[in-house]
């Protein structure tokens, strides 16, 4: 696994996360390149169809982040995030996706350094887990190969 | 069900209702839905154990809906259900009658919401039994045995979308699938396209599911894709100690939060 | 059989280790704070020193640490300071009258507290000097139950005299007590008596 | 069909030390759709900004990726250089270079790759973004300030003073609130009353602002720039423009057995009245619940021996409808009062009494005038007890919070006493003495050294009553917790600061959300301590916790300055990132069913529900609707929404979906 | 609906006085009062000190007799074991898991099904109802009415009128034509339990308490647990050396005093046993 270079999708909201990365920059903290930042207003703005759609485009690890409860900039975004987290983790877990290539994070904008570990911890544990193939070669069967058996 | 006769005929004749949604028999012996109009057709109506669609579904369809004010045979679910649909503006209190059928299948009272809510309140509002164990059986397996098992099924799936149609919690006048800007959900029916969809219908329906398992029933290819919604069932009444369709004003447990809301997987 | 033999040949109770819920932790190396949290589920840190506790104590003023003290000393998590508490007189001193759980505003069951300490200072032989006579009584009490089921008043009082050498107290209050009914000298014995025995036994 | 100029920014050495800007810029240039693919040093610089303007001419672009710092840094430069160049500045978006990639990373080729996705990816994006207009609302440039306390009062005159109009609702027959009742104020030890009445007199002489007391918020609707306030002027029984405030009727009532609110039910007043000498309007009002006439239907009096014939007794409730551009939430505080500490007494002992009853003694206008004297049997106490957080920072009984002003008025309550009484005895008992303000340790380090005020630490368990005393018990945990008795004359007990009544339910009037206390909640603990999270309404004084008087005035002050500078335009621009509910034509009108999930989800109310009526006026449709006005764009709708009909400007699902799929592939 | 009595030791021996009054009023309202078979005591203050299983093993025993009785509610006359059952049968049904430990240790199964009441919740259910003109001879006295410790705390759990100036037993006695004085020792600790360890204490305690009520010019303080009664009474001498005082205010179990404004005599309520004389006027 050694030639495996991840691909990381991160989902982050504008105001903590994104600014905490930004930090992250300006304190000039070193992370893996494996990771891309995806911008969003809000936590409470990603919908959790787009982290479905990261795997079906070949994503081996997810990150969602944003600002830490009480903190948000809307004042309720991140609480309704979390309760979507909650239902959506449950039901992945029961449909047996592999929850352990996406992370779930509270991280403000004072937090620069904390964003490089949750970075670095991800990219690690993905290149642990290798790439998702499973889901991979579920995404990439062609269509003949889809066999209709009652 | 003589009761149930006898009080449709009453409803009808009274003009306290316009229709009377139940179930007849139908050509095979089965139960199928009904709906009647005329009281001198009362005595159509039949309840017994064929009798498990959730006739809920009909409550949102214009064409019913033209019909004017609504009697409704319901069992549990269909109470649930009207209640989800109350709380969600689709359907208003004064235009439906509900001819309540116990889980013993003896017609109930239900004068009004009040009763109705009293009733559903003291109900075992637990997933039925049934798929129960169904469920301890997925949750016994681990993660990769439970991907491929989901994997097997949703191969299946031919996107025929009757699991919607059958839902009545999916009133949607253009569902999501239907959305091509962007193309949410793949049109061609494949095993990941497939299983996106049923993730999709599954999360809308957390916390509203009121776990009748119609959607399963009415699946061409036998996809136990109800086993995914009561399963959300199961989780929210652990988060958040709710059951869905208790009240004809519950708030949606996606579209509300508490500051307390506890997990243990955000870092 | 011979009331006063009975009684004064009675095994002694405090030879034997006094037991608990709380026994298994008793060994461990941990504050008494950490173990009140663990097992009576009492935050001591919870607080802050009010004193309202001491305030309305009747007792305080008897007291070599007064509640609000033993709260504060919990708090430091010292070995010194638990020590301390072990051997201090005031948890025998307390009534469990319960006072300042009633008042405390953050809510600490303190008299529970005073009976963990109680329990532990016994089991880790450190009971205060001062405090032998409140515990010959409570002994001598629950012996007297162990024995007859029922307390057993008179022999209770020779039983404590014997422990507590308090040989001449209360000889005036006896006689009045008998002249008015209030004091036999035949204990009633229940017939659970083996039963209530086997209970003392089982939560040794 | 898209023609994208995308911008490569080397920042000195910031980006092009770690990132091979060249090969970015060459390999996105490669990309379909991209009309030019340039780099810069400087992209910020002006010459780079006119490098974007020319190219946008040139190329007629319709979009334009600046790959350069954080969007947070310079999206605002960007957009605007783009506007200058005539194209909609959110056409242009920004691809995070800087932080993102080459700060972070090791110069190699996974760095480069990287930032060649990042850029794609924004690339995708503004492809998918539309031109939007910034949002105009208009202002209604007149400010409505509810309550007249000193906070109100402070707020009402700093925007009145800017120009504006000013409208003030105060509950009571007269504006003041509680400093009109404090004695003095530490920690000066000024009298209260004179600082105070001249603002008062201000505010009903300004000609720009309107005074309504008597009255309460009906109903608000509406949203910043744009509210409508119904505001009910409770009956006074009287023609103020008639009356004189001769003050006649108020001598000669009969019924004169009320207990006064303004002396803390320590003095009586009649049912006609004026609540304190100084109060303005300085006119009487009538209250009905206690007014003879009112009760059994005949008296009169007051009428009769009005000079001026004022009195109404058949005055209506009147509503008033008022547009408002902005509001200034000013309700204050209340006490809580100490009954639920049946071991103080509080209610049983005359004696023992609260922080404002101590005041109203200490006031030369008060009951006693100034002399204090227990209500008891008017002798003046020789030796007296306060006891500090009487109900705060008690969760079992009271309230958790420290009430923060109480400290400073035990300390002062303490000093009045000495200074009035030099031989008595004054003791405080405390936790923790919490001074910390301008001069405020040093007031209460007078207390104890000039004044000798006894401070005890510790709490008292209960007083109780023998042979007149009160029988005070405490302990001083300075000593271990030590027990002490105090046989006193008089009871202080400092009790919490609460939230005023009915601030609940004024507060779901203005949707602004509130605490569990009860008390406003801030949009923003630090940064935005005045606004509320409800754009257009704005906090000042004690309504948002307990606050002392300074605190209180800069505070409205403050939220005056928010108020001035909403009205110093005629008209709201705001960023149109905003979401809205699809619309289409007959019969569907919108894919939304109106299922109202999305409404509890918005923190701002912006949603509300269209209604299409047919010919005949029949509602055959509902939809949600978003109130562009209101919105702030967090999209949280959005992703609740299950038939995907509401969508997010600048965030649309077709754009985020873009970028996942941009980020992941390569093409 | 079966009403059992759990006497308690104190009822048995130095409070026989109590017990006498009890059943005395039971007796003059014809209310059965089956005694708990084979009860034993309730451990009282010593087993919580000393031993936390043992505090809750014999309150449970007693508890468990009274449903292998059929009670459906025991009146416990004894404040110390009214106390010591009710906080037994709370822990018990907070804690399921000790529940099965403690129902091993007694070999009984035990449900909580008993409601335990104290006496004057027994009064004010039963006997005040009833009172309508069986007041024959009003108890027309100031009296100050001692509640003690365990009759209110701990609130969170006995939940039995309030735990600051409580009322119940003023309600009663006023029905009964006494005139309750403002009293604010109501529940302040006697010094229970150290009794002959710690008399200096209880002397100490005690004497407030009954300094105070004279100092209100009561004519005697009502009570309702045989520990504070025998603090107050029988340890009267040492209480007058200890303040050097000579207190002479007799102290009344509530149940006497109904008893005696019913016409019962002196004797039948046990007046005769008190160690202060109580003259019957």
């Amino acid at each position: 696994m050694s030639d495996f270079e991840p691909k990381i999708v991160a989902f982050v909201c504008n105001w903590c996360t994104y600014a905490g990365a930004d930090l992250t920059g300006t304190s000039r903290i070193k992370y893996s390149p494996s990771v891309k930042i995806i911008r969003f207003p809000c936590t409470g703005r990603i919908d959790f169809m787009l982290l479905l759609k990261a795997f079906a485009n070949g994503a081996d690890g997810i990150i969602v982040s944003g600002c830490h409860p009480n903190d948000c900039h809307y004042t309720s975004g991140n609480f309704h995030a979390k309760r979507r987290w909650i239902m959506f983790k449950e039901l992945m877990d029961f449909m047996g996706i592999d929850m352990k290539r996406i992370t779930f994070s509270w991280v403000s904008a004072a937090e620069g350094a904390r964003w490089a570990e949750v970075v670095n911890e991800t990219d690690a544990r993905i290149r642990e887990l290798g790439p998702y193939i499973s889901y991979k070669e579920m995404v990439n069967r062609p269509l003949e190969e889809e066999v209709r058996n009652e | 069900m003589n009761s149930l006769i006898a009080r449709a005929k009453e409803l009808l004749e009274k003009k306290s209702v316009d229709v009377v949604i139940g179930y007849e028999a139908g050509p095979t012996g089965l139960a199928r839905p009904a709906f009647i109009t005329d009281p001198e057709r009362a005595d159509k109506l039949i309840y017994d154990e064929h009798c498990e669609q959730n006739l809920a579904v009909y409550l949102t369809k214009q064409e019913v809906k033209n019909f004017g004010r609504m009697g409704i045979v319901s069992a549990l679910p269909v109470m649930r259900s009207i209640m989800m649909l109350i709380s969600e503006k689709q359907i208003v209190p004064e235009n439906i009658v509900v001819l309540g059928i116990s889980a013993e299948g003896k017609l109930l009272d239900i004068a009004d919401i009040n009763v109705m809510r009293g009733y559903i309140e003291k109900s075992d509002l637990t997933n039925p039994d049934k798929f129960k164990t169904a469920l301890a059986e997925l949750n016994k397996l681990n993660q990769e045995e439970r991907f491929a098992y989901w994997q097997k099924e949703f191969e299946k799936c031919i996107k025929c979308y009757a699991c919607r149609q059958a839902c009545p919690m999916c009133y949607c006048i253009r569902c999501s699938t239907e959305v091509n800007q962007p193309q949410w959900i793949p049109v061609q029916s494949n095993t990941h396209g497939n299983m996106e969809w049923h993730i999709l219908r599954a999360m809308h329906l957390a916390g509203r599911c009121i776990s009748c398992g119609e959607c399963g029933r009415a699946c061409p290819v036998g996809i136990p894709c109800h086993l995914l919604t009561m399963h959300l069932t199961d989780t929210v009444y652990d988060y958040f100690k709710v059951y869905a369709g208790t009240s004809e004003n519950m708030n949606s447990v996606l579209s509300t939060y508490e500051p307390s809301d506890k997990e243990s997987f955000i870092k | 059989m011979n009331v006063f033999s009975f009684y004064v040949f009675s095994p002694v109770l405090n030879k034997k280790k006094t037991n608990m819920s709380h026994t298994e932790t008793l060994t461990e190396n941990s504050s008494l704070a950490h173990s009140l949290e663990k097992h009576v589920d009492v935050l001591s840190r919870k607080c802050y020193q009010c004193g309202k506790c001491s305030a309305g104590c009747p007792v305080a003023d008897e007291m070599d640490l007064t509640p609000s003290m033993v709260m504060r000393l919990l708090q430091t998590e010292s070995p010194v300071n638990d020590e301390k508490l072990l051997r201090s007189h005031s948890i025998w001193l307390c009534l469990t009258c319960e006072m300042c759980l009633c008042r405390c505003p953050m809510e600490i069951d303190i008299p529970n507290v005073m009976d963990f300490l109680r329990q532990k200072s016994i089991k880790e032989k450190k009971v205060n000097p001062e405090a032998k006579n409140i515990i010959a009584f409570h002994k001598s009490f629950l012996n007297s139950i162990r024995l007859t089921g029922r307390l057993f008043e008179f022999g209770l009082t020779l039983d404590y005299k014997r422990r507590s050498m308090a040989l001449m107290q209360d000889v005036l209050l006896a006689p009045r007590m008998i002249t008015r009914g209030k004091l036999h000298f035949i204990p009633e014995i229940i017939k659970g008596r083996a039963h209530v025995a086997r209970i003392f036994k089982k939560t040794k | 069909m898209a023609r994208i100029g995308v911008f490569v920014c080397h920042c000195g050495e910031n980006i092009s030390a770690t990132v091979d800007c060249t090969k970015v810029a060459e390999s996105i240039g490669k990309l379909k759709h991209v009309a030019l693919s340039a780099e810069y040093k400087y992209m910020c610089s002006d010459p780079g900004q006119t490098l974007i303007k020319d190219a946008i001419r040139e190329h007629n672009l319709t979009g334009v990726v600046v790959s350069a710092c954080s969007p947070r840094m310079h999206e605002p430069t960007f957009r605007r250089a783009c506007a200058e160049g005539g194209l909609n500045p959110f056409l242009c978006e920004m691809a995070n270079l800087r932080e993102h990639c080459s700060w972070v990373h090791e110069k190699n080729d996974l760095t480069t790759e990287k930032a060649i996705d990042i850029v794609r990816t924004q690339v995708e994006k503004v492809k998918l973004n539309h031109a939007l207009q910034p949002i105009r609302v208009p202002v209604t440039k007149r400010a409505l300030v509810i309550g007249g306390g000193i906070a109100g009062i402070q707020a009402a005159l700093d925007i009145a003073n800017t120009g504006h109009k000013v409208v003030m609702v105060e509950r009571s027959p007269s504006i003041g609130g509680h400093m009109s009742q404090l004695s003095e104020t530490f920690p000066t030890l000024d009298c209260s009353q004179c600082i105070l009445t001249p603002r008062m007199v201000e505010v009903a002489q300004h000609p720009n602002i309107t005074l309504y007391t008597y009255a309460e918020i009906e109903s608000v609707e509406g949203f910043i720039g744009n509210f409508k306030v119904k505001v009910r002027k409770k009956a006074k029984s009287l023609d103020e423009k008639t009356c004189t405030g001769c003050g006649l009727c108020t001598t000669k009532c009969p019924q004169k057995k009320i207990p006064n609110e303004f002396e803390q039910g320590m003095g009586m007043r009649p049912a006609i009245y004026i609540p304190f000498p100084q109060a303005v309007p300085n006119k009487p009002v009538i209250d009905r619940e206690h007014c003879t006439y009112y009760i059994k239907g005949k008296c009169k009096v007051c009428e009769i021996v009005c000079p001026t014939k004022a009195i109404r007794f058949d005055q209506p409730d009147e509503i008033l409808d008022l547009d408002i551009g902005a509001i200034v939430i000013a309700t204050g505080f209340d006490i809580k009062h100490a009954d639920f500490f049946p071991e103080y007494g509080y209610g049983k002992y005359k004696d023992v009494i609260d922080g404002l009853q101590f005041e109203r003694l200490a006031s030369a206008s008060g009951p006693t005038s100034g002399v204090i004297q227990r209500p008891s049997d008017g002798q003046v106490p020789k030796n007296i007890v306060f006891v500090a957080c009487a109900g705060s920072r008690d969760p079992a009984k009271g309230i958790e919070y420290c009430s923060k002003i109480c400290c400073m008025y035990t300390a002062k309550h303490a000093m009045l006493y000495k200074h009035k009484f030099h031989e008595g005895k004054a003791y405080i008992f405390y936790m923790d003495i919490r001074a910390g303000g301008k001069n405020y340790e040093e007031f209460v380090r007078r207390a104890i050294e000039e004044d000798h005020v006894d401070y005890v630490r510790g709490r008292i368990s209960t007083i109780y009553e023998k042979n007149g005393k009160l029988i005070v018990k405490g302990a001083d945990t300075l000593l271990g917790g030590q027990p002490v008795e105090i046989s006193a004359d008089m009871v202080v007990l400092a009790t919490a600061g609460v939230a005023n009544s009915g601030a609940e339910e004024l507060a779901q009037k203005l949707h602004v959300s509130y605490d569990s206390h009860k008390f406003f909640a801030e949009a923003h603990p630090k940064l935005k301590p005045v606004e509320t999270n409800t754009a257009g309404i704005f906090l000042a004084g004690a309504c948002q916790n307990p606050k002392d008087i300074p605190d209180s005035v800069s505070q409205a002050s403050g939220a005056a300055v928010k108020v001035a500078a909403l009205f110093s335009q005629d008209e709201l621009t705001r960023e149109p990132l905003v979401a809205y509910v699809n619309r289409m034509a007959p019969p569907l009108y919108s894919t939304c069913v109106a299922c109202g999930l999305c409404k509890p989800v918005c923190p701002y109310q912006a949603i509300e529900s269209e209604e299409f009526k047919n010919r005949e006026g029949k509602v055959i449709k509902k939809a949600a609707k978003i109130n562009e006005g209101l919105c702030q764009g967090c999209g949280t709708c959005v992703a609740i929404c299950r038939s995907k009909s509401i969508d997010l400007h600048g965030y649309s699902n077709n754009q985020v979906y873009a970028e996942v799929v941009a980020l992941l592939n390569e093409y | 609906m079966k009403t059992g009595i759990y006497p308690g030791c104190s009822l048995n021996g130095s409070a026989r006085d109590y017990n006498e009054s009890v059943f005395a009023l039971a007796e003059a309202f014809g209310l059965k009062l089956e005694q708990v078979a084979d009860w034993n005591c309730c451990g009282a203050t010593a087993a919580h000190n000393l031993n936390k299983d043992l505090s809750l093993a014999l309150p449970a025993r007693i508890l468990s007799l009274a449903e292998q009785n059929g009670m459906d509610e025991i009146i416990v006359p004894c404040a110390a074991c009214y106390n010591r059952l009710t906080v037994t049968q709370n822990e018990l049904k907070r804690d399921p898991e000790l529940k099965n430990r403690i129902s091993e240790v007694i070999e009984m199964s035990y449900n909580g099904t008993s409601q335990i009441i104290n006496v004057i919740e027994w009064i004010d259910k039963y006997i005040i109802p009833e009172l309508e003109g069986k007041v024959i001879k009003p108890f027309d006295r100031k009296v100050a009415c001692y509640y003690g410790c365990l009759l209110v705390r701990p609130y969170k759990v006995l939940g039995y009128d309030r735990p600051e100036d409580p009322q119940s037993m003023d309600i009663v006695m006023s029905k009964i034509g006494a005139t309750p004085v403002y009293y604010p020792f109501k529940t302040e600790c006697c010094g229970a339990g150290f009794s002959m360890s710690r008399t200096d204490i209880v002397a100490n305690l005690s004497g407030k308490i009954i300094e105070d009520a004279e100092s209100r010019s009561a004519e005697a303080i009502i009570v309702a647990c045989p520990m504070c009664h025998s603090n107050l009474d029988m340890r009267r001498d040492d209480i007058n050396k200890y303040w050097n005082k000579k207190f002479e205010i007799p102290v009344i179990f509530i149940t006497q005093a109904v008893g005696l404004a019913l016409g019962l005599s002196a004797e039948k309520v046990g007046l005769k046993r008190h160690f202060v004389d109580v003259n019957v006027g």
